[in-house]
């Protein structure tokens, strides 16, 4: 699936909901689901600034497309983290590079995307992009 | 005046307001305060009818403006019970004070002198000694915790020495609410002649602080955490030690004569008030004294004392709530987590029902060092929250730990 | 926009008071602006509305304050055309933020090293050099003015050298209201490879200024000079320096981690940001700024440069009446004296027709030794001052003259 | 006279006018009649501190009684300082240390000594009162 096409999907799966307790529940939930970042791979490196809890961001390139791994001390954090890996990993670095993140206000979870807050998910979005765009450049 | 509870949060324009489709509930009092509309109104009474620059000018409104800039430091005098109005030093906060303070001693510490700080300090009070010790080569001693969020005062006894040259100390740590006993520390210190700086920014919202019976050299606090405006603050200091320390900034007002070649400084407290100063901020500083000793001292303490217990109680019942600093000698500060539960994901979910409270190190990553800590979650009342809040910041609280669990 | 004098005039509240029994005119811009609705109203909306503390704060009420403080950072990055918004810096005023750069330069610089200062400073832009050449020992030398108020630019270029680290010159003189040539200044010193400090203060309120295409390294504003609050100001830095100076103030935001061994300081803005800013001062300078920019700076400029033109006339024609800095070359402010009458005297019987000036040594000692008087009158003119107010200007100090003599 | 006569005086000699500026006239034409400072006590230890204008105040007594004399760069200070002299010199240190100011209020020219107006007239009063006290300790 393009990325478009699974934003759209969580965009569905979110508009069953019927208020912010039940949205919470479910992000909640898939943060539970993600692959997590390797223990080895929790490096100082690989830490995202600005956060109150431990966020940490890998990526790698295989065949062609880049597989991000995540962690976070904060559930929420987490959960957030997980709608975005859902997207863009295991997507090639130029169709990384050229999308948006505009399902995550369409599921109403805009604030946590917001420049100013301390949970570190603006650092990591524009490290997921940073990542794309040097494993482009190396091709 | 008698309290009464629901004329007071009439006062504060901020309380009416909805977040997220509950009423707004505040509990991040130790972060700043809410501000009355008598200090709102204050700032909008001077800019609309006498804003001016102060001293120096001749014109009738200058002269308004400079009468209400001075007033102001004299209610403030007279709340902290300061010898002197000259000892009063307006600046931009604790922060600011701290630091004009530590730059005053680097030229009068030696290498080898050393200070000592207590481990429950903020941040603003560790880093400025840092950066003088750095100057100077003084050391840096600390008074360490205990686990009930005391300080351990038979270990800073043994700090002392006559190489002690000041201790710094806060009045209310700011992260646990402990209020320490400063009378004790200032008096023991003061056998060994050092010089004891008080930071009051927790304090001065809760009690009265009278100076001159306290005896201590210097005390700060920051106006916006007691119902004032933001960007201005005090520095307290005996205009003995005034006189001793060179200015921190220089500028307007802080001169007497200036020539390429040399310059005289001004008389206290305009040696330590270089450039145009925050003159609406002053005044608004004075109204917030003004308005909180109308409220009444008394009155805050029983309210809030009674706050704290029904708070604590009601929060104890918690299964896996642990309360750091859970002494009985603070102010109303609850700082604690819930197992395992991250306190940003706590604070994320009280924001959704309305509540405000502060998740994190709250500045003081020494203290969460110590209890091996990534943060807590801090609710801290002031005299306008009420019981009804604490019963909606205890059933949002036991919603967030099962969605959280 | 169109420019409707009378329209702006409804903007100030401050302009519909009477003074003495007659209508206020201010003309002391020059010490500080009035203040527009729109400004005023923006530091109520925060008070009531949203105040809190900002950055690390979850809740919804900090993020509405942090998000405004931070626009408002943005608002003035593009105002100035930063290249980017951490190179803006919130200080208390000006005289923080020189004394920040001086601070900053101690340890930069070496003994023997030069800093070339105009000879056109305000008070604020002498003092701190010389206290940070009293630690390392730099030299300070003077560009001399000259009769008209201009600084002798043939002189400055001589005393350029490879020794030259600093220099230093306002971007107008408050005291005379000499717009100087900044840009010369800035592109001949950079021949030299020193760094250029330039002191806005006055230039803001008049005139839009284009960082980059300046190519300055460090600009300084105080809010309270172009229509916005007290106790805030702005450093410009460009970020190669911002980034080698070390930090002035220690304490919270300006920290990224905290041991009492050692401590990792933030990254800019938030490393000279230390302790809780002026957040409504912030709030409202932002305001300040967009007001202006609806104003529109080509619209100030023709109708204050109108105002000087017809007011200088006037004056002109009283016998007797002396203008220091008579150049063309300047923004709305006249410094007199007439013959032998004191200018506290003119001062204080204008002030009795309701017309507020500034008399004395305007914080410029140098200035008034080199014309070798105790001081002067001096009348700044603002965007809504009119035509008629110095027509009351001009018969009252005709009255004060013949009362005086 | 005592003290209050003088002031009571001049606080009728001032009734008679109808506008600030027939008092002000007045007020100035009392500067130009006073007794000055002598130049040579025109030292910098007699200079008043903490005004815009240069301002002097020399004291010394005899037979008992307090002179003042004075002088000032600015007209208006010089003015408020010979009412202010007119009443306290020529007195006995005593009286001048039980007297109060409140026959300024009463002329109208209150402003004038006000506690931070830069034209050192309230420090000059402290003066006064200083050198009425320093001479009561001698004797
Ligand atoms: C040219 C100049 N520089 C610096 C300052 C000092 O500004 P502030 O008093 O706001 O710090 C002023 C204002 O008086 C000024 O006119
Ligand atoms: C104990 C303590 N000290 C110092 C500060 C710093 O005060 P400000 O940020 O107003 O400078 C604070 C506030 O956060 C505090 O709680």
């Amino acid at each position: 699936m393009t990325i478009k096409e699974i934003q759209d999907e969580i965009v569905e799966e979110f508009s069953l909901f019927e208020n912010w307790m039940e949205r919470y529940e479910y992000m909640i939930e898939l943060g539970k689901t993600i692959e997590l970042i390797s223990p080895s791979n929790k490096t100082d490196s690989n830490l995202i600034k600005g956060c109150q809890s431990k966020l940490w961001l890998h990526a790698e390139v295989l065949e062609g497309k880049v597989f991000y791994t995540t962690d976070s001390e904060a559930i929420i954090t987490k959960g957030i983290a997980a709608i975005l890996l859902r997207a863009f990993s295991n997507q090639t670095p130029l169709d990384i590079i050229n999308s948006d993140v505009k399902y995550i206000d369409e599921i109403g979870l805009k604030e946590h995307l917001s420049p100013t807050r301390a949970n570190g998910l603006v650092s990591m979005l524009r490290q997921i992009k940073y990542y794309a765009l040097a494993f482009s450049k190396k091709e | 005046m008698e309290f009464d509870i629901n004329k007071i949060r009439e006062d504060f324009p901020i309380l009416n307001r909805k977040v997220n489709g509950y009423p707004f509930v505040y509990l991040d009092n130790a972060a700043t305060s809410q501000k009355p509309k008598t200090v709102i109104d204050s700032l909008v009474d001077y800019y609309s009818n006498y804003n001016s620059n102060i001293h120096r000018g001749v014109h009738t409104v200058s002269q308004e403006a400079t009468d209400a800039y001075e007033s102001a430091r004299q209610s403030i005098q007279t709340h902290f019970n300061a010898k002197y109005s000259h000892e009063i030093i307006f600046t931009s906060g604790t922060t600011h004070s701290i630091n004009l303070v530590a730059n005053g001693f680097q030229s009068l510490l030696n290498s080898g002198d050393e200070i000592i700080i207590s481990g429950l300090e903020h941040h603003s009070n560790i880093v400025p000694w840092q950066m003088m010790c750095e100057k100077n080569g003084a050391l840096i001693k600390v008074i360490p915790m205990q686990e009930s969020g005391e300080l351990n005062f038979s270990v800073f006894e043994k700090l002392l020495s006559n190489k002690t040259k000041l201790v710094f100390v806060n009045h209310i740590s700011n992260a646990l609410g402990i209020i320490n006993p400063i009378k004790k520390i200032i008096d023991k210190a003061h056998e060994f002649g050092a010089v004891v700086l008080v930071d009051g920014a927790q304090a001065s919202s809760h009690l009265k602080t009278n100076l001159q019976e306290l005896n201590v050299d210097f005390y700060t606090t920051s106006a916006h955490k007691l119902c004032g405006p933001t960007g201005v603050g005090m520095l307290y200091g005996k205009e003995k030690w005034l006189k001793k320390m060179p200015p921190y900034q220089g500028g307007g007002e802080m001169i007497s004569s200036v020539t390429f070649e040399k310059t005289t400084y001004a008389e206290l407290p305009h040696k330590f008030e270089a450039g145009t100063p925050n003159i609406a901020g002053v005044i608004g500083f004075g109204e917030a004294i003004n308005y909180l000793n109308k409220i009444g001292f008394d009155h805050i303490k029983n309210h809030e004392t009674s706050l704290l217990k029904y708070a604590t109680k009601k929060l104890k019942t918690i299964p896996n709530l642990k309360i750091y600093g859970d002494s009985l000698n603070k102010t109303s500060v609850i700082s604690f987590n819930v197992g395992e539960i991250h306190a940003y994901d706590i604070g994320s979910i009280l924001d959704k029902f309305g509540i405000a409270v502060r998740t994190g190190q709250h500045c003081a990553q020494p203290i969460m060092d110590y209890y091996n800590i990534s943060g807590t979650v801090r609710v801290s009342f002031s005299f306008y929250n009420t019981t009804k809040e604490i019963d909606h910041l205890y059933k949002s609280l036991l919603q967030a730990i099962t969605m959280l669990s």
